[in-house]
């Protein structure tokens, strides 16, 4: 049981490792697809050919391919992420300097969208066919279907334009933080609807299908009350898909943060990568990509052990052997 | 001995095959030969160890076994889906792997097999025409010929002819099996391998089925290995039964002998399972403790050691090898006939 | 209905009377049980045979009242010790479930829930059963019946999940579950039916063993004759969702009266007479959304006659609890 | 999986026929299948749907309201709105239809390869799909425009790439339980090739499935189209798409809110219809379709 557990673990880290690592040959390969060259964007239409040899030398784009690459997983491994071709700053610090951010909206976003969407799931599946469910579901696809971006302008106009009701744009330059709350509703709410629509319809679709298997049948016959039987012994198994699709939420959060962010104007990755591309400033958007990636993978191996200390099935080593999943 | 059925090549085989010592050769060379077949998949599930099993022309062999037994895997070994890992496989004098290499078609043909999912084996998105056309399709057979041949067989089959424009949802499981049997006897087989063909079946129409299946031995000159877990089906059926445990053959005998003194205490305990309806002709139950060790790590000496209600000192150490044990039989135990059916 | 009053000298603990179940399929209204008549003796096991369709399984579960979305009528009688379990509530028939009655299913490998300890699922069972019932006394009492199943280290079971069981072991758990309860009524559908030969003759086994330590009554649903012939006191012989022959085990197998009853026989081969032809019942089993207006029989019946075409047929008593439905009784003997 | 088949006999026509009039037979299937049909007629007759030439400036009569001339007024420009946005279904139908044949070719290829492929290559391809997959798509996207700059094809590239390993995991998973399936052992057992058995047995198999999951990808495509036009790094204007309409408009705000809305709600009911049709496809088809992820 014991090593069936590590070995598990062990399996998922490998993993782990091997997808950073593929993630960073591929964005490896984009940059050294980058037309132009970055000395010459960097020193500008000054630049005499000395000056932009010696830049080249020292950013080291002479070197073989594979030395550009060995020196850009070690720089990596240091937390190094390279220099802005621009201001010359540490991408590292820059990125720093946003991260918290672009993780406090996503976060916020996927625990507003949790704590939602689970007990709508669980009202509609345990009402199912009633009126409620109905309306339910058809705003939840609705939430699905339109894009954030969209979401998030209406909101923007309704709410801060028409009614007036919340300060707009950006973050809280004084540092008050009822003022910073107020700034962060719209655009928290904006990333999450979508996803209080996903996971409430993922909790319902899970929960009636889970209301179908033998074991609760069996509770049944035994004459479990309606409540054990719904909150203990089928949301657990229902909560299984719900926890699996959170991990992969988070990726598409932190992709629809960019937008949110750009949207409402607010500083974190997304306007980071924003920016710098405009001014074809590789270096950055790679850095910050990578770490958006990271973000990513570490969430998604967080939530499949999580997912294992739930299911014993996963934990003995065992998936998909008996048990009607 | 068999008195009323089996045409008169298989009887005369049949009272060879008593007279004489199973190992040595007999007049007519055997169609099937597994000699020491193993299978191990991924180094460490030992699905079949040591098997030989010979299959004369014309016979009836049946194979009966519980889950982790090796059936299955012994089915697959032959028709040539799994290879053997060591041991060799022949049909008609001939390795399975040889014949693969040089004619896979030839092999096809000689060698069919009744999936034991009928109504699955059928492809789901293909009337019932095209599944049957589709050896005359992969082997090229001649066209006219083979349509002649298929419809042929649909009549005696007692298939309808609308059957051929229906999808495979919407027959019935009997029908479901017959177009299996009409795919196979296209090919013009020698052997056919039928896993659990009445598995499914309702005891009232599985009569029709078994009837039909030993006619067509007859009229096709077939020869069978039936695998099924319905003891009374391999005990009307079949001349010869193969009793398998945890990948190994522990017993081969005339089914007959088997069925009135298995001399293998697995066997015994098997067959004391099926309960017969009336009371005096009922045998003692024996019930073996504890479950079926996994295939993965399988007991030292004698695999059966572990349940077996007559094991001593020497199983758990000792391996036994298939040995003759009288009537044309092979066991492979130490102690034979120690667990006996009557009460 | 006069004629079907108890013979036995108790009162059954179950009388069913003429239960009838529809369910709305695509096709049209299907007639799961047309008619049902039936008596469950006290202490006794019932084994009831047919063959797919017959309605064996929805007997059970109508007993339970557990019943699937698209039933459309449930009507009839289920007298269960003079309680008339159709006319109870959803509430009150709930109070009945893993109380006087219990239920052990076909497929032992999905029956318990994936994520949650056998202690946890007996453990529940029996707070339910008796509320107020201590953590540490429940626990004593599960590890005490899994011990009366014969499983030889119960503390350790007790912390398994299902998967980590066999499927025998999985069955011993159902059983110790449903001992737990102490029901009248224990329902076991095809309970040996997931299990290898060897495992299923333990179980067999553990049920006859459970004759002696369990008082209430056992309806033991199959489709092995021979299985039930060994285990069972009374037979009941379903066919298209009608009871067409009752009796005590030894009685009915051997002086069957129903032609469905001796043509099913007939088909069981037992003997090994090699090369006669093998016995089948010609025809299809009877449509579930024809309707209800002659014996359901009759179709595939060697004796049917134009009266069994356009007559339903009501249980004659032949014998000493032995009733048949069949309108040729007297002619065929 | 033998669906399109189930009931409808021996023609496929009659059994596509026969899944829209069962999608339509739900409110939220038919509305959908409106929805879908209006954008798609509008975005194959874009230029006689459209009133007038969505790139004619009329610079006088810019921010006019909606009136009998311009349905829905006009951008920042003077451009007819109604027209800009029939010219923007064009644009992202475009994106989405190639963008999505692209990965499903490619996906259901490399899932079916990597099914019939040794464990050790099996486990490199899907290696590979966690790669691309571990990018959030407009990530990858945003990532790509910064090396090539903002074009349709890259767009069109770079989101075909992310929806490979979707389909690519499905067309997998499908194989691996069809491989063991009992008609495809007949197959085998009859001496069927394995051309054969992929073409003739595994792809119609699966396919219905992907076709399936392909029609509930369109909705996503539009996004993220719409959304790297909005930040202009999609499609180059001034070639109208949905949103960089939404971006022009969002630009001016404080002047008008009439093209953001217009433009908003046409992008948001085209990707609702989209989802409505899809999984009024999907539960028509089988309900289970695509929840393995």
């Amino acid at each position: 049981m014991h090593t069936d557990a590590l070995r598990y673990l062990g399996s998922r880290l490998i993993t782990t490792v091997l997808i950073i690592f593929g993630a960073m040959v591929l964005l490896f390969t984009l940059s050294s697809l980058v037309p132009g060259d970055p000395a010459a964007i960097l020193l500008g239409p000054q630049a005499t050919p000395e000056y932009s040899k010696r830049m080249i030398v020292e950013m080291g784009l002479d070197q073989p391919l594979h030395i550009r690459l060995w020196r850009f997983f070690s720089n990596v491994a240091t937390g190094n992420l390279g220099i802005d071709i621009v201001s010359g700053r540490s991408v590292t610090s820059m990125i720093s300097a946003v991260i918290p951010y672009t993780i406090i909206l996503t976060f916020s976003a996927i625990l507003l969208a949790v704590i939602t969407g689970i007990p709508l799931g669980i009202y509609a599946a345990t009402h199912r066919g009633s009126v409620m469910d109905s309306i339910l579901a058809f705003v939840s696809v609705a939430f699905i279907a339109v894009p954030g971006f969209v979401i998030a302008i209406f909101l923007l106009l309704i709410f801060a334009i028409w009614l007036d009701w919340l300060p707009v744009l950006g973050t809280s330059r004084s540092g008050d933080w009822l003022d910073e709350l107020k700034r962060m509703i719209l655009p928290t709410v904006a990333l999450a609807l979508g996803w209080v629509g996903f996971i409430a319809r993922l909790v319902r679709t899970s929960m009636l299908e889970v209301m179908g298997e033998n074991y609760i049948r069996t509770s049944r016959a035994y004459g479990l009350s309606e409540r054990l039987i719904t909150y203990k012994y089928a949301l657990k198994n229902a909560c299984i898909p719900t926890i699996t699709i959170l991990g992969l939420g988070i990726g598409r959060l932190l992709g629809g943060a960019v937008l949110i962010e750009i949207v409402f104007a607010r500083p974190g990755l997304g306007r980071l990568i924003y920016g710098a591309i405009s001014e074809r400033n590789y270096p950055v958007v790679q850095g910050a990509v990578l770490v958006v990636v990271v973000v990513f993978v570490l969430v998604n191996l967080i939530v499949d052990l999580s997912y294992s200390a739930i299911d014993p099935r996963i934990r003995h080593g065992s998936a998909g052997q008996g048990g009607g999943h | 001995m068999s008195t009323a059925g089996p045409p008169q090549g298989a009887q005369h085989r049949s009272a060879q095959r008593e007279g004489t010592p199973v190992s040595t050769v007999s007049v007519a060379a055997p169609l099937v030969s597994l000699q020491g077949v193993s299978v191990v998949f991924g180094g460490q599930v030992r699905a079949l160890d040591d098997v030989t099993l010979e299959i004369d022309r014309g016979d009836i062999v049946g194979l009966v076994g519980e889950s982790g037994s090796g059936k299955t895997t012994l089915c697959r070994v032959l028709v040539g889906l799994t290879p053997p890992t060591s041991g060799s496989v022949s049909v008609g004098g001939e390795t399975v792997a040889r014949q693969l290499a040089s004619q896979p078609l030839a092999f096809r043909r000689r060698v069919q097999m009744l999936l034991q999912d009928a109504v699955a084996s059928l492809s789901p998105r293909m009337t019932i025409g095209r599944t049957l056309r589709e050896p005359i399709a992969i082997h090229s057979l001649p066209r006219a010929q083979a349509e002649q041949r298929l419809a042929a067989i649909l009549q005696r089959l007692g298939l309808p002819a609308d059957v051929t424009a229906k999808y495979p949802h919407q027959i019935s499981g009997g029908q479901a099996r017959r177009v299996g049997v009409a795919r196979a006897l296209v090919m013009q087989p020698e052997l056919i391998v039928a896993d659990e063909p009445t598995a499914g079946l309702d005891v009232s129409v599985q009569g029709e089925l078994l009837n039909l299946l030993l006619d067509l031995q007859q009229e096709f000159s077939l020869t069978y290995l039936l695998v099924s877990h319905n003891l009374n089906v391999i005990r009307r059926v079949t001349r010869r039964t193969a009793v398998m445990y945890l990948g190994q053959i522990v017993e081969q005998a005339p089914t007959q002998a088997l069925f009135e003194r298995p001399a293998h205490p697995y066997s015994a305990a098997l067959l004391s399972t099926n309960p017969a309806i009336d009371p005096a002709k009922r045998a003692r139950r024996i019930v073996l403790q504890g479950e079926i060790p996994s295939v993965v790590n399988p007991p030292p000496g004698c695999r059966f050691h572990t349940r077996c209600p007559v094991a001593q000192a020497r199983c758990k150490t000792d391996a036994p090898a298939l040995a003759e044990a009288g009537e044309g039989r092979l066991v492979r135990c130490h102690f034979p006939y120690s667990l006996s059916l009557q009460r | 209905m006069a004629d079907l009053a108890p013979v036995t000298a108790p009162t059954p603990l179950v009388r069913i009377r003429d239960l009838r179940l529809e369910a709305s399929t695509q096709r049209g209204t299907a007639h799961i049980l047309r008619g049902v008549s039936l008596d469950i003796g006290r202490g006794r096991i019932l084994g009831v045979v047919g063959e797919s369709g017959s309605g064996k399984s929805s007997l059970a579960s109508c007993l339970l009242r557990l019943l699937p979305g698209n039933i459309t009528r449930l009507d009839g009688s289920i007298a269960f010790d003079g309680t008339e379990l159709l006319g109870l509530d959803e509430a009150a028939m709930a109070t009945w479930r893993g109380a006087r009655i219990a239920m052990i299913f076909q497929d032992p490998m999905t029956a318990l829930n994936p994520l949650f300890t056998v202690a946890t699922h007996l453990v529940d069972v029996l707070k339910r059963r008796h509320p107020g019932i201590g953590r540490a006394d429940a626990l004593a009492r599960a590890r005490e019946a899994l011990v009366s199943v014969g499983i030889a280290d119960p503390d350790l079971r007790l912390a398994a999940y299902p998967h980590q069981l066999s499927g025998g072991m999985r069955q011993r758990v159902m059983i110790a579950m449903a001992l737990l309860v102490q029901p009248d009524l224990l329902l076991a559908d095809e309970p040996t039916t997931a299990l290898d030969a060897t495992v299923e003759a333990q179980i067999v086994d553990l049920l006859e063993g459970l004759r002696r330590k369990f008082s209430g009554s056992i309806v033991f649903i199959s489709h092995h004759l021979g299985l039930v012939a060994q285990l069972c006191d009374d037979l009941c012989v379903m066919y298209g969702g009608t009871v067409v022959e009752t009796g005590p085990v030894a009685e009915v197998l051997a002086r069957p009266r129903h032609p469905y009853t001796r043509a099913l026989l007939e088909c069981e081969i037992e003997d090994d007479v090699q090369g006669g032809r093998l016995k089948s019942i010609p025809g299809e089993v009877q449509d579930p959304v024809a309707p209800h207006v002659a014996c359901v029989f009759a179709p595939r019946c060697a004796h049917a006659s134009d009266r069994c075409r356009g007559e339903v047929p009501l249980p004659v008593e032949v014998g000493d609890g032995h009733r048949v439905a069949c309108l040729r009784l007297g002619e065929i003997g | 999986m033998a669906v399109l088949a189930r009931g409808a006999g021996t023609d496929m026509g009659a059994a596509v026929w026969g899944t829209l009039r069962k999608v339509c037979t739900t409110l939220t299937g038919a509305v959908g299948f409106v929805i879908v049909v209006l954008v798609m007629g509008c975005a194959l007759f874009a230029p006689w749907v459209a009133t007038h030439n969505p790139d004619a400036l009329d610079v006088m009569n810019r921010f006019a309201a909606p009136s009998g001339a311009h349905w829905l007024g006009t951008d920042h420009l003077g451009r007819d709105l109604f027209s800009r946005m029939v010219h923007g279904a064009r644009v992202a139908m475009q994106v989405a239809l190639s963008a999505i044949a692209i990965a499903l070719t490619a996906g259901t290829a490399l899932g079916i390869l990597a099914a019939y492929l040794p464990a050790r290559s099996e486990r490199f391809v899907l290696i590979v799909f966690d790669v691309i997959s571990s990018f959030p798509s407009l990530v990858l996207a945003l990532a790509a425009v910064a090396v090539f700059g903002p074009s349709t094809g890259i767009v069109v590239v770079i989101v075909a790439v992310t929806l490979i390993p979707h389909f690519g995991r499905v067309a997998r998973s499908q194989t691996l339980t069809l491989k063991s399936a009992p008609f495809l052992e007949a197959e085998r057992i009859l001496g069927a090739s394995w051309p054969r058995v992929v073409f003739f047995h595994v792809l119609p198999n699966i396919l219905g499935p992907l076709v399936i999951l392909a029609s509930m990808d369109i909705p996503v495509v539009i996004t993220i189209e719409a959304g790297l036009s909005f930040l202009g790094l999609g499609v180059r204007p001034p070639l109208a798409s949905w949103g960089g309409l939404i971006q022009d408009g969002y630009q001016y705000l404080s002047q008008t809110w009439v093209p953001v809305v217009v433009s908003s709600v046409a992008l948001g009911v085209a990707t609702l219809g989209f989802t409505l049709f899809g999984e009024a496809l999907r539960d028509a088809v089988d309900p289970r379709i695509g929840r393995e992820h």
